[in-house]
């Protein structure tokens, strides 16, 4: 939190920019990348960045009208929750501008940046499907809520693709918070024969990390590079550019170029990746994987970005 | 007369509290290096700082009054409702659903949802009472596993067969009421809406029962004694549903008034994260369930989480310290001591009077 | 269909109503002083965060234990100072409890380790898994009973301590005293607010011991909010059990292995939403067959079949 | 030198003086009787020498050294013991357990039980109080209650033992049977200080007694040198005048009670077949030890508990399964015979328990509005008429003394006016000042018309007010007298199971 009440008074030239997230940072690594990109972006271009964290659904709205009564000049926000109020505070605001990074809000004065998560998933569930020497792979997802089938969804398509006999097992935690009860059905799918079981619980995963360590098995994390933590268990990562959507969207305010209307990141646009695939990682490949599992995925994505493999949108 | 300082004395006691809980609160601050006097100040800000957010604190006092009537009320008649949240989910998804897929006008569809809130979470929590009368299972725990058996229904309901699918469909969540049925808000802009007006309504009819009337004295009379109540012909059985229902009842607008005039749609979770439940709970206790006792409690909790967004916009100081010092102020509210000191003072005070 | 309960899934129980045991005897220990204390669930996050910070200063693994008890036990006695000296509503400040527990370790996260959401350190060491010499060695039991971390075997052991401590015990049968009647108790000289705040401290200790399984049992780190509800479990396992040491133990089990029990079916094709709510809806049908419901729980003095 | 001396002791309640300059000694050996009105401070002053309440003025001395109690704990140890009004005994716990507690035999932290048993059967037998130590309190009368109550403090080690009104609850033969127990313990030395109301107890047991009144101390005398008349006298500062005369008259049958029965969960039941009527302008007593189904008869009755067989009337119309309301509409009134289970909540404010049954009656309760302001003056009438030391109508009624919560609940029922009235125990724990506007008022409502049933453990009360007197044993009426031929000896006989040589006559 940079504070920013006194340059209001000052009549600094600075622009600035409010990023309202709809919950408290912490929980969700992907708020906190948000948080990352705006900051870094408000340094490199000289703009004022104030993060605003919602303790809850309420408090979204009041965050908005307050940014946009203490005249920021941009207000971005993120995610589903945040739409309905954003739908309401934008237009009662035309003039002001907005906007919200993870959904879309079809209004002329809101930037919408969107991620095609399934994409991703579908190179991770290839990826398993190809690694897998026991046809049977899991993934442990924080809760079973319709925006998890961007995960389990795409994961499950590529893997069938790869691998039809493989087995598919899902386990929800019921929390994004519990990581004892992560680890536990991790723990329980590696029992059942899963030799790779993805992670897909927020907080959750670090539990999931812990039981492929203890047990031997092959485990993923979500949204930045999670080999890092334990590159023997921990041998791919779903990657979603967060930070670079927010980045992007303070660069283009910043430069004047901000423009209303969708931008969608997938695959094609570098926005959502798996590490080694889209991405290096600074650990070194897992044999689990192996190069030639990786280059075949790599060739799965040229499809998906050619358009020769379509990847179903589990929320259409 | 009499009666009036005596509520005035009722509030001394607060303020001691909020004042030690702010000085503790300093030490909190003084650890983060934040400034006291900023802090303070973007907390008050935050709270009643101007219209927007005086009317922002006492719609979020909106559901935790009603919520907190509910329980003090069952509490009035002995019986412990711990199930708020459950109630509140249940009658935020049964008026959001009726609001939907009831057929006919606008007005049917309006005072259906209403009704259908107030039935769901009346009936959810007499589930408890009848359960408690008949089959003698503790109301303390049964009304906590109901809780989670609501939320997890509700979820249900709304992630599979009544999801919103329309849009971005990522939610769970119901579709959005059609506008006809939002509440009205008190002012243009603000999030006040006409569902406080109803629960500082029901506060008075309850202060009004509770003092006046025969069914009140009924209900307390259960509450301090169920032997006495039923020596004196008072049908227990009867009394105790009946507040079971009620406090339900309160509990299930509670949720229906959240969803007609705030979200607008049932939204899976958003009536349990903020712990209105929990909030409302305290705020009936602290005010010793008495109803106009409750409304100062409820637009207190409030204003302490509004005063934290403050507090979190515009300082340095974290989140969590904010939630620190709301705990600290609350167990300071909650002790007795400060108002037996103040009596003591008093009393001295009127001896010292005599001998002049 | 598959069957429903295996090895791994029996072990996975045992380890994970080990903290819900641990609590539930401390909430156990208030409640038979005549206190009803609803904040488990703060008192055991701090325990959870206070372990991972000894273990990260002292690398110390029985020290990080101890501070994790000590913690919760300051918190405990915060609560049995509001309650008991200043007549403070129990409930409003087992709340206030929660929001405390929960607000303090957040904010110490921060200031301690200056990382949200959660602190992981490959390299910090957890509990160890202790191997039980016979009953390893047996094919099925030893696999669910053996290999587990310290404190779930002291959860086991507790309880069955707490059992010969209130009935065989001189202490235990005073302690016992003050929560059935406690002007008598004070009448033959028993010193009621000296074992309230015994209690208390107690409760405190094993909450925290509770939260050590989590944050150094169960995994090796903290995040925020990962009690996750528990200490409500904790809660109507207590009540469940009649806050009797053995009931306890036994209603901690059977909320486990409904836990299990709805893990387990998450696979076949029910909404995920009601297998999560087996464990509650089970819990309540067990109440309509307890024999003996009402005991003296008149925690609040608000029960109203009395 | 006396064994024990409180000097000038003063107890404040806020401005309130519960005790004010009260002087009293005990010497060894002696049985020191304390009498006074409900809410003159006798148990305050025993609260303040057991170290319950600390003294706000005046010094107690042991054997002329000054002690200064913080606690029981203080007392205990100087071999103080005392048998509180409300007996303080867990329910969920043996006798054994009950006796020991605080003083266990211990091995190594281990609670002996079987010792503690012998311990309690030695005690028990060396001063010929019996007791069974294996079973719960919870399944002792009353009177085995006392009893363990008094082995308690002598298991304590007690040599001064307090008594705070031990013989209310009692019937009259657990009452011979304790008055014995106190001289025997007087003989063998040690001091006892009792608390009652009952002034023939008092000339029959003490040595010395002292009379308390407002607070203060108005004299102590030797047994030999005073009588009843003066002590009563003393006690309510003024003389006391004779019950109204019995006006002859005669009524309807108004309450009809026939053949019902109570199973209860034991084997016997609670209620065997029981037959009898009470009519307008009569007072029925029923006597019997208690536990003896009298309680549960008055509950039938009043619609607390439900019968099985049988059917009640009241005034023509069949009340046998109606609620407690319809009874209570159909002109039925009930001094209950616990008043702080049954009787009141100790929580709510004095006006509140006031209150019952007045929210129904369309004077008070209009159109579901309560009326206070008329009924507060109802209530003003009450206090004055029965003399109620009640201070604040918004005070919680738990702080009221017993007897004048007592007063209180008999002023509430009398004044529904209704035809019948249930009393039970309609004078326990009362001072007698108080008893005799009770008895007074009971009499009066007697000779206005009113039917009365009447239980009481007390025979002489039940001899002067009867009618005629049931004699309850075991769940069945086994005897029925007129008020005029009954005696103590042939009431005794039937309560104790046994019969009368000469016939008994039966009514019609
Ligand atoms: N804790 C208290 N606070 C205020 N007043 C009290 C308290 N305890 C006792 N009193 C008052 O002090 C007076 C003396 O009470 P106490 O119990 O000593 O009377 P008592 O002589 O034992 O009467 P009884 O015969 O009814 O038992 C009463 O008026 C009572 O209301
Ligand atoms: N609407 C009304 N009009 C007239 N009198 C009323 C009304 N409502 C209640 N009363 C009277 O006020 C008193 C208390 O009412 P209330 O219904 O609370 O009592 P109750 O004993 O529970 O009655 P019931 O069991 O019949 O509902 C009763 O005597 C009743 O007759
Ligand atoms: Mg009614
Ligand atoms: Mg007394």
């Amino acid at each position: 939190n940079s504070s920013s009440s006194k340059s209001k008074e000052k009549g600094s030239e600075k622009k600035r920019v409010a990023l309202i997230l709809p919950e408290k940072i912490g929980v969700n690594p992907f708020f906190q990348q948000m948080d990352e990109g705006a900051k870094k972006a408000g340094k490199e271009f000289n703009v004022d960045v104030k993060t605003i964290e919602s303790t809850d659904q309420a408090a979204i709205e009041q965050n908005l009208r307050t940014a946009v009564a203490e005249n920021y000049d941009l207000i971005i926000t993120s995610s589903f929750e945040s739409e309905d109020a954003l739908k309401k505070v934008a237009t009662e605001n035309p003039n002001k501008q907005f906007a919200i990074i993870d959904t879309t809000v079809d209004l002329p004065n809101v930037r919408s940046v969107t991620f095609r998560e399934q994409e991703a998933a579908y190179l991770l569930g290839a990826a398993a499907g190809l690694a897998t020497k026991t046809n049977k792979v899991g993934m442990v997802v924080a809760i079973d809520a319709p925006l998890m089938k961007k995960w389990t969804g795409g994961f499950q398509e590529g893997l069938k693709a790869t691998n039809p006999k493989a087995q598919f097992l899902v386990n929800y935690v019921g929390s994004f918070t519990d990581p004892a009860k992560a680890k536990e059905l991790a723990l329980l799918q590696a029992s059942k024969g899963a030799d790779f079981v993805a992670g897909a619980s927020a907080v959750g995963d670090l539990g999931v990390f812990e039981a492929a360590k203890e047990k031997g098995f092959f485990t993923s994390g979500q949204d930045v590079d999670r080999t890092e933590v334990d590159p023997k268990h921990v041998v791919l990562s779903q990657l979603k550019g967060t930070d670079a959507a927010a980045y992007e969207t303070i660069k283009d305010f910043a430069k004047g170029s901000y423009k209303a209307g969708v931008v969608s990141y997938g695959l094609k646009e570098d926005g959502v990746g798996l590490t080694y695939v889209t991405k290096e990682s600074k650990s070194p490949l897992n044999p689990f994987v192996g190069q030639a599992n990786i280059d075949k995925v790599k060739a799965i994505k040229d499809d998906i970005i050619s358009g020769k493999v379509t990847v179903t949108d589990p929320l259409k | 007369m009499n009666r009036l300082r005596q509520q005035l004395n009722a509030l001394i006691q607060p303020i001691l509290a909020i004042v030690l809980g702010l000085i503790v609160g300093m030490a909190a601050i003084q650890i983060v290096h934040g400034s006291i006097i900023q802090t303070y100040t973007e907390m008050w800000n935050g709270a009643f700082g101007n219209f927007y957010f005086v009317t922002s604190t006492l719609a979020r006092a909106t559901p935790i009054l009603l919520i907190a009537l509910g329980v003090g009320f069952a509490f009035r008649a002995g019986v412990f409702n711990l199930g708020a949240e459950g109630q509140l989910v249940f009658g935020g998804i049964a008026a959001a659903l009726t609001a939907l897929y009831l057929p006919g006008p606008f007005v049917v569809k309006m005072i259906g949802a209403l009704l259908a809130g107030i039935m769901a979470g009346g009936v959810w929590s007499l589930l408890a009472g009848w359960m408690e009368l008949k089959f003698k299972v503790q109301l303390v725990i049964s009304t906590l596993l109901l809780n989670y058996i609501a939320t997890y229904f509700a979820s249900y309901l709304v992630s599979k067969p009544f999801q919103d699918r329309t849009g971005s469909a990522a939610l769970a969540q119901t579709k959005m009421l059609d506008a006809h049925l939002w509440l009205p808000k008190l002012f243009a802009g603000m999030p006040l809406h006409l569902g406080f007006v109803f629960a500082i309504l029901f506060a008075l009819v309850l202060y009004i029962c509770f003092r006046f009337t025969s069914t009140g004295y009924q209900i307390s009379m259960l509450g301090k004694n169920p032997f006495f109540a039923s020596y004196g012909g008072i049908h227990k059985q009867k009394i105790m549903l009946l507040s079971m229902f009620i406090s339900g009842a309160l509990s299930g607008l509670a949720g229906t008034f959240e969803i007609m005039g705030t979200h607008y749609r049932f939204i899976d979770g958003a009536l349990t994260a903020p712990s209105y439940a929990w909030t409302g709970l305290m705020a009936a206790l602290l005010a010793n369930s008495n109803p106009i006792g409750t409304i100062f409690t409820s637009i207190l909790l409030a204003a302490l989480q509004t005063g934290a967004m403050g507090v979190e916009r515009n300082t340095d100081v974290p989140l969590e310290i904010s939630s620190v010092i709301q705990a600290v102020i609350i167990l300071f509210i909650s002790a007795k001591f400060a108002f037996k000191g103040f009596k003591v003072i008093k009393k001295r005070r009127k001896a010292d009077g005599a001998a002049v | 269909m598959e069957q429903l309960f295996d090895v791994s899934l029996l072990s996975s129980t045992i380890r994970m109503v080990a903290p819900i045991l641990l609590a539930a005897l401390g909430g156990m220990l208030c409640t038979r002083v005549g206190i009803f204390n609803v904040g488990l669930e703060g008192l055991i996050i701090t325990g959870a965060f206070t372990a991972v910070v000894g273990n990260y200063y002292t690398h110390n693994l029985i020290l990080a234990v101890l501070m994790a008890a000590a913690s919760s036990v300051l918190l405990s006695l915060l609560f049995g100072f509001m309650t008991i000296k200043m007549k403070a509503n129990e409930i409003v400040v087992g709340v206030a409890i929660n929001f405390l527990g929960l607000g303090l370790t957040t904010f110490f996260l921060r200031t301690i380790f200056h990382v949200k959401g959660a602190y992981y350190n490959k390299d910090m060491e957890g509990l160890p898994h202790w191997k039980i010499p016979v009953i390893d060695k047996i094919p099925f039991f030893g696999d669910v009973f053996s290999g587990h971390s310290p404190l779930v075997y002291l959860a086991i052991i507790l309880a069955i301590l707490f059992y010969i401590f209130f009935y065989k015990t001189v202490a235990g049968f005073r302690m016992l005293a003050v929560g059935f009647n406690a002007a008598a108790s004070k009448t033959v000289g028993i010193k009621v607010q000296t074992w309230q705040y015994l209690a208390i401290a107690l409760c405190g200790a094993l909450c925290g011991l509770a939260g050590a399984q989590l944050s150094l049992g169960q995994v090796t780190m903290f995040s925020e909010g990962m009690s996750s509800g528990r200490g409500f479990i904790a809660l109507v396992a207590m009540m469940l059990g009649q806050s009797h040491p053995i009931g306890v133990l036994a209603s901690s089990l059977l909320f486990g292995l409904m836990d299990a029990l709805s893990t387990r079916l998450q696979g076949l094709s029910v909404p995920t939403q009601f297998t999560m709510m087996i464990p509650f809806v089970l819990t309540l049908l067990a109440m309509f067959f307890l024999k003996d419901k009402g005991v003296d729980q008149n925690q609040s003095g608000q029960q109203s079949s009395r | 030198m006396p064994r024990l001396e409180m000097k000038n002791m003063t107890k404040r309640y806020g401005n309130f003086e519960a005790n004010s300059d009260v002087s009293f000694t005990l010497n060894p050996g002696e049985v020191h009787a304390i009498v006074g009105e409900n809410g003159a401070g006798k148990t305050t002053l025993m609260r303040m020498l057991y170290g319950l309440e600390q003294p706000s003025a005046g010094t107690i001395l042991l054997d002329g050294k000054k002690v200064d109690f913080k606690s029981p704990l203080d007392a205990l140890s100087h071999g103080i013991g005392m048998v509180h009004q409300h007996f303080m005994l867990i329910p969920n716990l043996t006798v054994t357990e009950n006796i020991v507690i605080g003083r266990e035999p211990k091995k190594a932290g281990f609670f002996n039980r079987k010792k503690a048993a012998e311990l309690v059967s030695e005690v028990s037998n060396n001063f010929g109080i019996p007791v069974r130590p294996t079973v719960k309190v919870s399944e002792c009368s009353v009177g085995e209650q006392q009893r363990i109550e008094i082995v308690k403090v002598l298991y304590q080690g007690a040599d001064i033992i307090i008594l705070d009104e031990p013989t209310a609850v009692l019937t009259p033969l657990e009452v011979k049977e304790l008055l014995k127990t106190i001289r025997f313990l007087a003989e063998k030395g040690k001091s006892i200080i009792l608390i009652t109301h009952k002034l023939h107890e008092v000339m029959e047991v003490a040595d010395r007694v002292t009379v308390l009144r407002g607070g203060k101390v108005t004299g102590t005398f030797q047994i030999a040198d005073t009588n009843a008349d003066e002590l009563a006298k003393r006690m309510v500062g003024r003389d006391l005048v004779q019950l109204k005369d019995r006006k002859q008259t005669v009524g309807n049958e108004f309450l009809k009670v026939q053949g019902i029965t109570v199973q209860g969960k034991s084997e016997k039941p609670l209620l065997d077949g029981i037959t009898f009527s009470v009519s307008e302008g009569e007072i029925v007593g029923i006597a019997g030890v208690s536990g003896n189904g009298q309680s549960e008869l008055l509950q039938a009755i009043s619609g607390l508990i439900e019968v099985e067989q049988g059917r009640i009337e009241l005034g023509g119309t069949e009340i046998t399964l109606s609620s407690v309301k319809y009874r209570r509409e159909a002109g039925l009134a009930h001094i209950p015979e616990d008043r702080y289970l049954w009787g009141a909540a100790k929580e709510a404010s004095v006006e509140e328990n006031a209150f019952m049954g007045y929210h129904r009656n369309p004077v008070f309760s209009k159109k579901n509005w309560l009326l206070k302001r008329d009924f507060q003056q109802i209530v003003k009438k009450w206090i004055g008429k029965y003399s109620i030391k009640a201070g604040d109508l918004n005070n919680n009624a738990g702080n009221l003394s017993g007897g004048n919560l007592q007063k209180l609940i008999v002023a509430r029922e009398l004044g529904h006016e209704t035809p019948f009235l249930i009393a039970a125990e309609p004078t326990r724990g009362v001072d007698i000042g108080a008893m005799e506007v009770i008895h007074d008022a009971l009499m009066e409502k007697r000779n206005e018309g009113g039917a009365i049933l009447l239980v009481s453990s007390e025979l002489t009360e039940i001899m002067t007010l009867s009618d005629r007197i049931l004699v309850m044993y075991e769940g069945r009426v086994v005897g029925e007298l007129s008020g005029k031929e009954a005696t103590e000896e042939k009431l005794s006989i039937l309560m104790a199971g046994g019969t009368l040589n000469e016939s008994i006559e039966t009514t019609a």
